[in-house]
């Protein structure tokens, strides 16, 4: 997933980094740009386009019934699924999702289900029998850096919006989907010791350590990630830790709240 | 497909349209990144985004080609497209898609000019209406000339169907589903087929009529693609202009 | 799936081509030998071993109860596949079918479908719940060119010779499967301006464009399909749909209609 | 395995065999005209067909052995070779059959002929009736020589099986589904044994009259491989010579 | 599976084995030191971990209930699968099991099936709809030469400590599995001219032909299986037999029948 | 996640451990002969093996990095390791889980000492009890050692939790199925993270204190690894004198 970048450009974003700038002008701790675009698919039940800068990721929500599962009879299921096509990244290739992908669906899973943002217990027709299964679908459209943060948000947004379908099913009228906590995914890397949040593609490239803390309105935290093949201090954890705090509390007020 | 809807009433469909009226058309160029050239395309529902990636190194190496690049094409349905989810990943419909629109497209790329390389053409259908392989081949054609690909001229694709005993351009979902026969083309502006698949049932005749209206579709299209390719070279050529003035 | 065909060999059946010559003397329009021998496998429900020339394919035809697709629950279901085993060609490969073999079987499918020589309705047992499924397996056995009409013969023949197995599964008396019409495939290639029909492995692998035509009993058309990376003018379609049209009615009497 | 059945009365089995009576074999040579050699093969109810490609190039590259041909054998049942339809592909019985039919012939053919190279032997079971092993080796066997790969001598195979506490030549479906044992072996014209499984149960001494009569078998196969690649040369001799006296 | 032996390591085994000699010093119809260490693994039903000199193999077997086949409804079922985990030796690959895998799995299944060790009419539970199904997971760690006998020993020594979980399932009390036979595979090779039991992986590389036989209880014979590309005499395998015989009688005595 | 069971009561968890107890540990190093390295490991009622193969050639040789060696990292459950039989083969939690571990020990190992080489670490989990994912990166820490692969440091890996509202140090199955948070580290004797995952829900007053907690965890193990590598090391040794002594 790594793209190479030319020694020059690392030495350049490296140079800027000492002067404790980025290459867009943005802070450490700063964000591109964020649109959400939700509903944009009707054939979902739910669905959201997010843009982090340059960073499209697709997120549509299906809502059909199904068994549940034996240990949980009485709980609707969520079935996350990432799938990095190869029209996004020269480095995606097709096939089923690798190891990237995989962590990619089960973060967002993890923030979604271990929030519980959504009352599986509600999702629940006929106990032991029939209940909601919630499928997840991220779809990343255009990878330019952090598609970990805009799948998150992007998962939510679609949750935010989708409607369970019971009419269709002969299961009475429709209703929203309830959603009791907003997850918000931030990431930062950390690269030549210091930490810059929302990596663009280049500074995910150059960065060998990243971390994902998940969290949710109260501020606490549901989540927590660490990726690459490099090293963290403890010091390191607890800044990005409480940083995350502050931006997740900023984009889940200013994004998805209303 | 059975018949018992009336699809067509006093000449005009279900959705309002005349039988010989496409859907509207709404086409973007360079809507992604990080692919060479990119095309986002609706036609009626339909919403299908392509990209393209290439000239570049072919892997797995023994696919390669001494005298010309290879061209791939990948036709791949999101999940949550369709009405009832779908598992992802291709499945023997896609596959077969995925060939023949390659066909439609490949006779109009200048292969021979990059030996031992790979064009891939990726199509992502977002959201699914009847139509998806035509409105991917229509952006797929697109995102070539936005990757600035080499070709003989742009490739249009559209279908015409029948319904209700009649000859219909541009079939959507319910006409599709139920309707007697669908007859997907794709050519050059100069009327070369480079794709064409039908089932259903048509009289030789119907299938001329079918074919000169599918033809006509194309035209249109045509048209489209060329504009949106103009404006956006203008774009550019005026992003340059400027830039050479502050200089 | 092109084989390998020396520069002289091409040259050779070019040169002939342009005296309106083929290398076997057959016409532009013309098949080769065709002979099919019904029953050839007695566990199967039904079968025929089509030759065409060299080429040939053996199409086994089996009938089991299952359950209906959730969207056609009162009809019986149709699974076409068709393995190109490496046996019976140089480039054929082990493993589940590409897109060669994908797209034949769907073609071969779309014949006996969208002709609706099957009646589906009668092919249910109990509506929603129990149908015959009709699986149609055709086994090239050796590809000298053309499989797909070949093909196309064999599971029409098979299906005309194939019983529904009522007795082994205690629904009542074995009856044949009813088939209501016939429907043809021809094949042509186009190949320095002009067609040739049933081409064999070394036209097949010279010309860049085909077109199967599938015709009905009544002369009208229930499929076609362009293959290969050239193109058709308007007026070849037109030309190589009338002459399958011919090819299509005297393959239908002189070998399938008693 | 339950014995229930009556399988042998009066020394007569259910399809009017003796115990030592193999079932009818009809073997044609050079049925196919892609394949470098071919052989149909029925053995009773049993029909296969086998084709050879090779000596040629090995794909992927990993497997090419430096002073030898590889040998790969792939035996596959068409789906409708069997009572219930069977999906298409290798299950965990073919990989095994594959694995020991290659072992069955390989000490046979002279690999160092052809170094880095791979022979390919593809058996096709068009109809399954017990057996099936034992046929594509023998149908095998038949093409590999009609390709002209050079081998130290046939192999022919033939099974042994346990009914009604007899030990019978060749069991059928019916023998082999509900008999005691099955005992399926492979072998030169001298006697050295190249395939040997066995399941079910036997004493030693049963194990030992099994070999003798799949011995016995193995050698019959062998006479009639034997004429039919004769018959196949001595054809193939005379049409070169009426070549030769036309020109 | 080959391992690559030096050329000098292998011509020192054979004037070894001129000489009548083993590398370890066994006889040629000798066993390495036997040991099985019984219910090391708690979760399982039952399991056993043998040592055949430094080869070491852990079996696992799991009880459930589940569906009967269509053919056999009154009994229960048995599948057995062989994992060639790359972690026991450098020529096992990850992956599903591959024709080495598939081969030993096969084997010892059929010497538990063959030799009627489990009886299957008494796992029953509900004619037709649910029987216990009995699951044999070999797990090779140490390929030292000799899987196969090593394997086919963890089976039954697992079945032979497994209890059928009745309790778990609400299905009365628990009870030992029933095990009626104990069949014991012994494996020889043959290498120019002599035939050496229970090779270690030096001599597996350097034999051309194996012959594994599984004797019953009484005696007699449930399964044998010729592998590799040499050929055995008729003398041979009637010898190898009679050694089986009794190496299989005195295995059995020695460790598994109490 | 349910809170119903009492997990701690006066300070003492369901097992007799007090919170800030780890479950206890048995290392025995070298314990496979193909291996170049291995461990077999218990953390309570888990049990795994790790192996370590290599520095070795690459295959695929696309794989391979010019300029250091790649570390491969295979975490894989026995199918009767768990309660109910899981199929062979890795899911989705293997898949991230094998991805994670090798990312926790990739820090410490030095590749460029190996360009174009490969280090495959395999880790089979025997039997499971909630935390093999750290039972493993233990195992596979001193596998690499044994392995004599140059390291800057052993690994040490343990998870806290949350449980009736406290934090506990390594959660066993009831514990972590049934608490509230889970939060599995891996660090260097440094107290450089390597890994670091949670999941659940804890105010981050409480990852603080589990993270502190894990730590602890890590450097008790790192002091079992230490000591059972220098018992080895000290017996090869001893042996050494020994073979020297004899000559």
């Amino acid at each position: 997933m790594s793209t190479v970048v030319s020694e020059i450009r690392k030495d350049y974003l490296y140079n800027l980094m000492l002067k404790g700038q980025r290459a867009d002008g943005r802070t450490f701790n700063g964000y591109r740009p964020i649109s959400i675009e939700k509903n944009v698919v009707q054939k979902a039940e739910g669905s959201a386009l997010v843009k982090l800068g340059k960073t499209q990721v697709l997120v549509g929500v299906k809502i059909q019934p199904g068994e549940p599962f034996a240990d949980t009879p009485n709980r609707g299921v969520i079935i996350t699924n990432a799938e990095l096509v190869p029209l996004a990244s020269p480095s995606f290739e097709p096939g089923p999702p690798n190891e990237f992908g995989i962590e990619l669906a089960r973060l967002v899973d993890r923030g979604v289900r271990e929030s519980k943002s959504l009352d599986l217990d509600s999702l629940c027709i006929v106990p032991g029998e029939k209940v909601w299964i919630v499928f997840i679908d991220v779809h990343i459209l255009d990878d330019c850096g952090n598609i970990m943060d805009a799948s998150s948000l992007g998962a939510i947004a679609a949750l935010l919006t989708a409607t369970v379908p019971a009419k269709k099913f002969g299961l009475g009228e429709d209703y929203p989907l309830p959603v009791n906590d907003i997850p918000i995914a931030t990431t930062a890397v950390v690269f030549g010791g210091v930490t810059m949040f929302d990596p663009d593609v280049d500074e995910e490239s150059i960065a060998d350590t990243k971390l994902t803390v998940i969290t949710r309105a109260d501020g606490s935290i549901c989540g927590m990630q660490k990726s690459g093949t490099g090293v963290l201090t403890q010091d390191e954890i607890y800044r990005i830790v409480d940083i995350a705090c502050e931006n997740g509390k900023e984009i889940r007020e200013k994004f998805l709240e209303s | 497909m059975e018949d018992k809807i009336t699809f067509i009433k006093d000449g005009i469909r279900l959705d309002g349209r005349r039988v010989d009226e496409a859907r509207p058309i709404k086409v973007e160029v360079g809507v992604l990144a990080r692919a060479d050239g990119s095309c986002y395309l609706e036609m009626g529902n339909n919403k299908v985004i392509a990209a393209v990636y290439g000239p570049r190194e072919v892997h797995p190496r023994h696919l390669q080609e001494v005298s010309r690049a290879i061209v791939r094409y990948r036709y791949n349905m999101a999940s949550f497209s369709v009405e009832e989810r779908r598992r992802p990943g291709p499945d023997r419909r896609s596959y077969e898609l995925s060939k023949v629109s390659r066909e439609a497209l490949s006779p109009v790329i200048l292969t021979s000019y990059f030996p031992r390389s790979v064009i891939d053409i990726f199509v992502e259908v977002l959201q699914a209406d009847a139509g998806t392989r035509t409105a991917g081949i229509n952006a797929a054609s697109v995102a070539l000339a936005d990757a600035g690909i080499p070709m003989k001229s742009l490739i249009s694709s559209c279908a015409a169907g029948k319904v209700d005993d009649q000859i219909v351009l541009d079939p959507m979902k319910e006409e599709d589903n139920f309707g007697q026969a669908d007859m997907p083309i794709a050519m050059t502006p100069g009327g070369e087929i480079t794709l064409l698949q039908m089932d259903g049932h048509m009289t030789v005749e119907e299938s001329h009529r079918a074919m000169e209206l599918a033809m006509k579709g194309c035209r249109d299209i045509y048209n489209m693609q060329r504009k949106v390719l103009i404006d956006r070279y203008s774009q550019m050529e005026n992003a340059t202009r400027q830039e050479e003035a502050v200089i």
